[in-house]
C-alpha cells in the first residue's frame, strides 16, 4: 500500500477533486458546443464540397485543405489575437467563445471528410429509390442519406471526437481552464506529476469510455449496418 | 567466431554495469565526476534567465550560472531542454541530477523537491499600455482590470492573494503569449519578472512598467530530496560566487539591465 | 519584420527537418505496427482481439502527452537499462504506438469492407489464410486506405509538435524559441510555423486526393 | 454408368446458427450423401433449405457441427486435415463470381496456380489462356472483371477452379445472378464440363439443367434430404409432398 501512495497520493489529489471536476465540466461544455458547430460544419461543407458548383466546392476544399495542414495553436491564436470586433456580436469573442469556435471549426474540417466518405459510401440504389418517390434533393439527405451515411462512419465520427477532446486541452493557451489545466495545477502547485497526469488521463478515458458506449448504441437505434 | 563471443560477452557486460549505474545512485555527486558529465535540466523559459540567442546557442543568467558550475566542477555539461511539463519527471526520473530554472520554492513544492539557497532575489513587476491609467500596480487590482500571467507561474497565486478583484488571465503560450494579450488588448496588464518585463519594454514602446513590485520572489535550483551531499555542494557554490563577485558580475550582466541584448 | 523573418528562418528550417525526421520515422513504424495490428484484429479469436481493442482504446482514449510521460519518464523507473530511453528513441516509440491505432482501424475498416467473397473464392482455391490475405485481400484493402491513411499522417506531422515537452527542438519548438526573443513578432512567427507545416502537409493531402482519385473513392466501413 | 467410387462421402452432417435474440436456425439436420467419381449431383430446394450450406460443407467453407465428410479418401471433418491441400481439389464457382477485383482475368486464373500449386508463370499462363478458351473468352484474359459482362466473369471464375484441376466442382446458384441472355451459355458451358466426365456437385433453381445433366437429383428442405434420385423420378413422379409443392411453384 505504501508504495503505492509513494507513487500516487490519492489524499492530495482529493483535495483537488474541485478543480478536476470544474475542469470536467469546462472540458465536455467546450467540447459538446464544439462538437455541434463541428458536426454542422462538417455537414454543410461536405455537401458543399460534392456540388458540381464550383462557387460551392471550391471554397469547401480551400477551407478543410487550409485547417488541415496548419496546427490548431495557430488557428486559435488567429481568431483569439487577430480577429477584429464581429459586427453581428458588436464586440471581440471573449476566450471561451473564441476557443469553441476555433476548435469547432477546426474539427468541422475532419469532420466534413469522414461525413462526405459516409455520403458517397451509400449506394446510388438509395438514391434513387428517394426520387422515385419524389423526394427532393434536400429531403433526399436529410431522411434517407444523411442517417445512413452518418450510422454508417460513427465509429470514425467518434474518433474524431475523441481527438477534439483531447485538443480542447489548447484553449488553454489563451486562458481557459479545463481538465488539462486542472491537471497542471497540480503539477505546478505540488510538483507531483503521477497525481497531475495520471488524474488527467483517467479522466479523459472515461470520457471516452462514455462516448464509446453512447455511439454503440447510437449507431443501433440509427440502424447502422456492418460493412 | 571467437571475435563475436568476445564482443557479445563486453556488450552484456556493458548492459549489466548499465543497470548497476542506474541502481547505484547513493551520492550523485559521486556518478557526476565519474561520468565526467553533469547533466542539468533546464526550461527555455526566454530571455534573460534562459533562452536561445541569435546564434542558436543557449545562454541566459542561470545557464552561464550552470556553466561556471560544471567548469568548475571540472566536468562536460549536458543541458537537457525540458517544457515546463516535463521539468520535474526529468529530476525525479533522474535523467536529470538537478534543474536550473528561476523557480520559487515554496512550502508545498519543497515538500516534494530539495531546492537550494536563493541564487538570487526577482522583483515581480506589472505591466500594460501606456494608454492605461495604471500608475502603481495596486491601480490594476480593481473589478473589472484582467491580469494576464504565465499559466501555472507562481505569479497566479500571487494575484489571486493581492489582486482577488482583478479577472486573472492564465496563457499557456509564455511570457510572450502574456505581453501579446496585453498588446492585443487582451488583457489590460501583464504580470512577470522585471528582467523579462524590461525585456518587453523595449519590443513593446507603447508599454510601461507600473510602479512598486507586488513581491520579491527567491530563485533557486532544485533537486531530488535525498540528494543531501548535491544540494550542501550547490549552496556552497552559490556562497562561493557570491563571495567572489562573479555572481553579480553575472546578475548585473543579465538581470539588471538591456546590457545583454547586444550580444545575443 | 523582414529582418526578423530572415533572423529566425535558419532556426525555422532546423525544426522544420527535425520535425520532418520524426515524423517519416514515426510513420513508417506506426504504420507497420499497426497494419500487423489492424489485420489481427479482423480475426475471429477474442483472445487476440479485445486485448488489442484495449490497446486501441486505451491510447485514443488519452493524451499523447501521457504516453510521453510513460515511455520516457516512467519506464525507467523499473531500472530496466533497456528501457532507460533517450529523448529522440523515446518519443519515437510513443508517437508510433499512437499512430499504430489510427492505422490500425483504418487497415481493418478496408479489410473488413473487401467483400467475403473475396476470400472465400481463394480459400475455395486453396490459398492458405495468409496467402488469401497477401494476395487478394490487402492488394484491394490498399486502395480504401490510402486516402484516410494521408489524413492520419498530416494529424501525426503536427502531433510531433508535443515531443518539444522533453527537449526535441522541432518545427514549434524553434517558434517557441524565437518568439521569445522577438515577442513582438508573436503572430508573425506563428504565421511563419503554420506556412512551414502547410508546405509540409499540403502535399500529403494531395497525394492522397490523387490517390483518392486514382483508386476511387473511399468507402469508410463501419 | 459412371464409376461406382465414391469420391464424397457425407455422413450425417448437422449445423445450427446461433443468433443471438432468435430462435437458432437448424441449416443441416443429420445429412448423409455421396457424390460417385464422374457423377454430377444437383441439389435443388427452396431458399432456406440448407442446400448452399450443404455445398459450402463440402469444401469446409462451413464448418459443421458433427458428423463426417471424406473427399477422395481423405477426412474433411478431421481437425488434422490440411483443408488448404483438400481445396485444391475441390473447386467452387460462387453466386457472384467472386473474381479478384484487382486482377485482369488471366491473372484471376494463374495467380493461385502460382501460389498454390508453385507452377511457374509460363507453364500457369499457357494453362490459363487455354482455359479461356475453353470456357469461350480466349479473346478476354487481358480485361478486368470490371470490364466483363456477369456471364465473361463466371466463364473467368469457372476457368479459375478448373486450373487447378479439380477431382470434383461445386456449383453455387452459379447462374442465380447473370442476366437472363447470358445464363444459357453459362449452362451450355456446365452441360459441357459434365459431358466430359466432370464430377459436381450443383446447387441450382434451373431445373432445365437438372433435368438434362443430372445424374441424380437431392431435394432438400428445411436443412434435411427430403428425397432424391434420377431426375425423370423426381420431376415427374415426386413421391413427397413438400418436393411437390415445391416443383409446382417453381416450374
Amino acid at each position: 500500500m505504501d508504495w503505492i501512495l509513494d507513487f500516487y497520493n490519492f489524499r492530495v489529489v482529493a483535495q483537488y477533486i474541485p478543480d478536476f471536476a470544474r475542469g470536467l465540466g469546462s472540458t465536455a461544455w467546450i467540447s459538446l458546443l464544439a462538437l455541434v458547430i463541428s458536426l454542422s460544419v462538417g455537414t454543410v461543407v461536405a455537401i458543399m464540397r460534392m456540388s458540381a458548383n464550383q462557387l460551392l466546392w471550391r471554397p469547401a476544399a480551400a477551407y478543410v485543405q487550409a485547417i488541415r495542414s496548419t496546427p490548431l495553436l495557430i488557428q486559435i491564436y488567429v481568431i483569439y489575437f487577430t480577429l477584429p470586433a464581429l459586427p453581428l456580436l458588436g464586440r471581440r469573442l471573449d476566450e471561451l467563445e473564441g476557443g469553441i469556435i476555433a476548435l469547432g471549426l477546426n474539427a468541422g474540417a475532419y469532420m466534413s471528410e469522414i461525413i462526405r466518405a459516409g455520403i458517397e459510401s451509400i449506394s446510388r440504389g438509395q438514391v434513387e429509390g428517394a426520387q422515385s418517390v419524389g423526394m427532393t434533393y434536400l429531403q433526399r439527405m436529410r431522411y434517407v442519406v444523411l442517417p445512413q451515411a452518418i450510422a454508417r462512419v460513427a465509429p470514425t465520427l467518434l474518433g474524431q471526437t475523441a481527438v477534439l477532446i483531447k485538443d480542447s486541452s489548447l484553449v488553454s493557451f489563451i486562458g481557459v481552464f479545463e481538465l488539462f489545466g486542472a491537471g497542471l495545477l497540480v503539477y505546478n502547485e505540488r510538483l507531483m506529476p503521477n497525481e497531475g497526469y495520471l488524474t488527467v488521463a483517467a479522466c479523459y478515458l472515461a470520457i471516452y469510455a462514455v462516448m464509446l458506449s453512447l455511439t454503440g448504441y447510437a449507431q443501433r437505434r440509427l440502424g447502422g449496418t456492418a460493412g | 567466431m571467437r571475435k563475436i563471443t568476445k564482443l557479445l560477452g563486453l556488450g552484456l557486460c556493458a548492459l549489466g554495469m548499465s543497470a548497476v549505474a542506474q541502481s547505484a545512485s547513493a551520492d550523485v555527486l559521486k556518478d557526476i565526476v565519474k561520468r565526467g558529465e553533469l547533466r542539468v535540466a533546464v526550461q527555455t523559459q526566454g530571455p534573460p534567465v534562459s533562452f536561445v540567442d541569435k546564434n542558436g546557442e543557449r545562454t541566459g543568467f542561470a545557464i552561464e550560472v550552470v556553466k561556471m558550475m560544471a567548469k568548475d566542477m571540472g566536468v562536460e555539461l549536458k543541458l537537457l531542454d525540458y517544457d515546463w511539463k516535463g521539468l520535474i519527471p526529468a529530476v525525479n526520473s533522474g535523467k536529470a541530477d538537478f534543474l536550473a530554472a528561476d523557480m520559487t520554492p515554496n512550502a508545498k513544492r519543497t515538500l516534494v523537491l530539495s531546492f537550494t539557497e536563493p541564487y538570487l532575489y526577482s522583483d515581480v513587476v506589472l505591466y500594460s499600455k501606456k494608454s492605461q491609467s495604471f500608475v502603481k500596480w495596486q491601480d490594476a487590482c480593481k473589478g473589472g482590470v484582467s491580469i494576464g500571467a504565465v499559466q501555472g507561474s507562481s505569479n497566479v497565486g500571487l494575484l489571486k492573494k493581492k489582486c482577488p478583484d482583478s479577472t486573472i488571465k492564465e496563457f499557456a503560450g509564455g511570457g510572450a503569449a502574456v505581453a501579446q494579450a496585453v498588446a492585443a488588448d487582451r488583457a489590460d496588464a501583464g504580470i512577470n519578472d522585471i528582467a523579462s518585463a524590461a525585456g518587453y519594454m523595449i519590443e513593446y514602446p507603447e508599454f510601461k512598467v507600473l510602479d512598486g513590485a507586488p513581491k520579491r520572489w527567491p530563485l533557486s535550483f532544485a533537486t531530488r530530496p535525498d540528494e543531501n551531499h548535491l544540494l550542501r555542494w550547490m549552496d556552497n557554490y552559490f556562497m562561493l560566487i557570491r563571495n567572489d563577485g562573479r555572481l553579480e558580475t553575472l546578475a548585473d550582466y543579465w538581470m539588471r539591465g538591456p546590457t545583454w541584448k547586444k550580444d545575443h | 519584420m523582414i529582418d526578423v523573418i530572415l533572423s529566425t528562418m535558419p532556426f525555422l528550417l532546423e525544426g522544420l527537418w527535425m520535425t520532418f525526421k520524426i515524423s517519416l520515422i514515426t510513420i513508417f513504424f506506426g504504420s507497420l505496427i499497426g497494419t500487423v495490428v489492424g489485420m489481427l484484429r479482423t480475426l475471429d479469436y477474442a483472445l487476440i482481439t479485445y486485448p488489442l481493442g484495449a490497446y486501441i482504446h486505451a491510447l485514443r482514449g488519452t493524451p499523447f502527452l501521457i504516453h510521453l510521460y510513460f515511455v520516457y519518464f516512467m519506464l525507467p523507473a523499473t531500472g530496466i537499462s533497456w528501457l532507460q530511453l533517450e529523448a529522440f528513441p523515446a518519443a519515437v516509440i510513443a508517437l508510433s504506438l499512437y499512430t499504430s491505432t489510427y492505422v490500425a482501424e483504418i487497415v481493418r475498416g478496408a479489410i473488413e469492407a473487401v467483400p467475403r467473397g473475396q476470400s472465400e473464392a481463394a480459400r475455395s482455391t486453396g490459398m492458405t489464410a495468409l496467402q488469401t490475405m497477401w494476395y487478394v485481400v490487402l492488394p484491394q484493402a490498399m486502395k480504401l486506405m490510402i486516402p484516410p491513411m494521408g489524413g492520419v499522417y498530416v494529424i501525426i506531422i503536427k502531433g510531433t509538435s508535443i515531443v518539444s515537452v522533453i527537449g526535441i527542438a522541432e518545427l514549434v519548438r524553434a517558434g517557441e524559441h524565437a518568439t521569445q526573443r522577438h515577442p513582438r513578432e508573436l503572430m508573425l512567427i506563428y504565421g511563419m510555423t503554420a506556412m512551414m507545416y502547410f508546405a509540409y502537409c499540403y502535399p500529403v493531402l494531395r497525394l492522397a486526393r490523387w490517390a483518392e482519385a486514382k483508386f476511387g473513392s473511399v468507402r469508410l466501413p463501419s | 454408368m459412371p464409376d461406382p467410387a465414391p469420391i464424397i462421402v457425407v455422413k450425417d452432417i448437422s449445423k445450427t446458427f446461433d443468433i443471438p435474440g432468435r430462435p437458432p436456425v437448424h441449416a443441416l439436420r443429420h445429412v448423409t450423401n455421396h457424390v460417385d467419381k464422374g457423377e454430377v449431383l444437383v441439389v435443388i430446394g427452396p431458399s432456406g433449405s440448407g442446400k448452399s450450406t450443404f455445398l459450402r460443407a463440402l469444401n469446409g467453407l462451413q464448418p459443421v457441427d458433427s458428423g463426417s465428410i471424406v473427399i477422395d479418401g481423405v477426412e474433411l471433418t478431421d481437425p488434422k486435415t490440411d483443408l488448404n491441400r483438400l481445396r485444391q481439389g475441390v473447386g467452387m464457382v460462387f453466386q457472384h463470381f467472386n473474381l479478384f477485383q484487382h486482377k485482369t482475368a488471366l491473372e484471376n486464373i494463374t495467380m493461385p496456380q502460382m501460389v498454390v500449386l508453385k507452377r511457374p508463370q509460363g507453364e500457369a499462363e499457357e494453362i490459363g489462356n487455354r482455359l479461356l478458351k475453353r470456357v469461350g473468352i480466349g479473346d478476354k484474359g487481358g480485361s478486368y472483371p470490371s470490364e466483363l459482362s456477369g456471364g465473361q466473369q463466371q466463364r473467368v471464375a469457372i476457368a479459375r477452379s478448373l486450373a487447378m484441376t479439380p477431382k470434383v466442382m461445386l456449383f453455387d446458384e452459379a447462374t442465380s445472378a447473370l442476366d437472363p441472355e447470358t445464363v444459357g451459355g453459362v449452362l451450355e458451358l456446365m452441360k459441357d464440363l459434365a459431358a466430359d466426365g466432370t464430377t459436381m456437385v450443383v446447387v441450382t433453381h434451373e431445373m432445365g439443367f437438372a433435368r438434362e445433366a443430372a445424374d441424380r437429383v437431392t431435394f432438400m428442405d428445411e436443412g434435411a434430404i427430403i428425397e432424391e434420385g434420377i431426375p425423370e423420378s423426381i420431376f415427374d413422379n415426386p413421391q413427397h409432398d413438400r418436393t411437390k409443392l415445391f416443383l409446382s411453384q417453381i416450374i
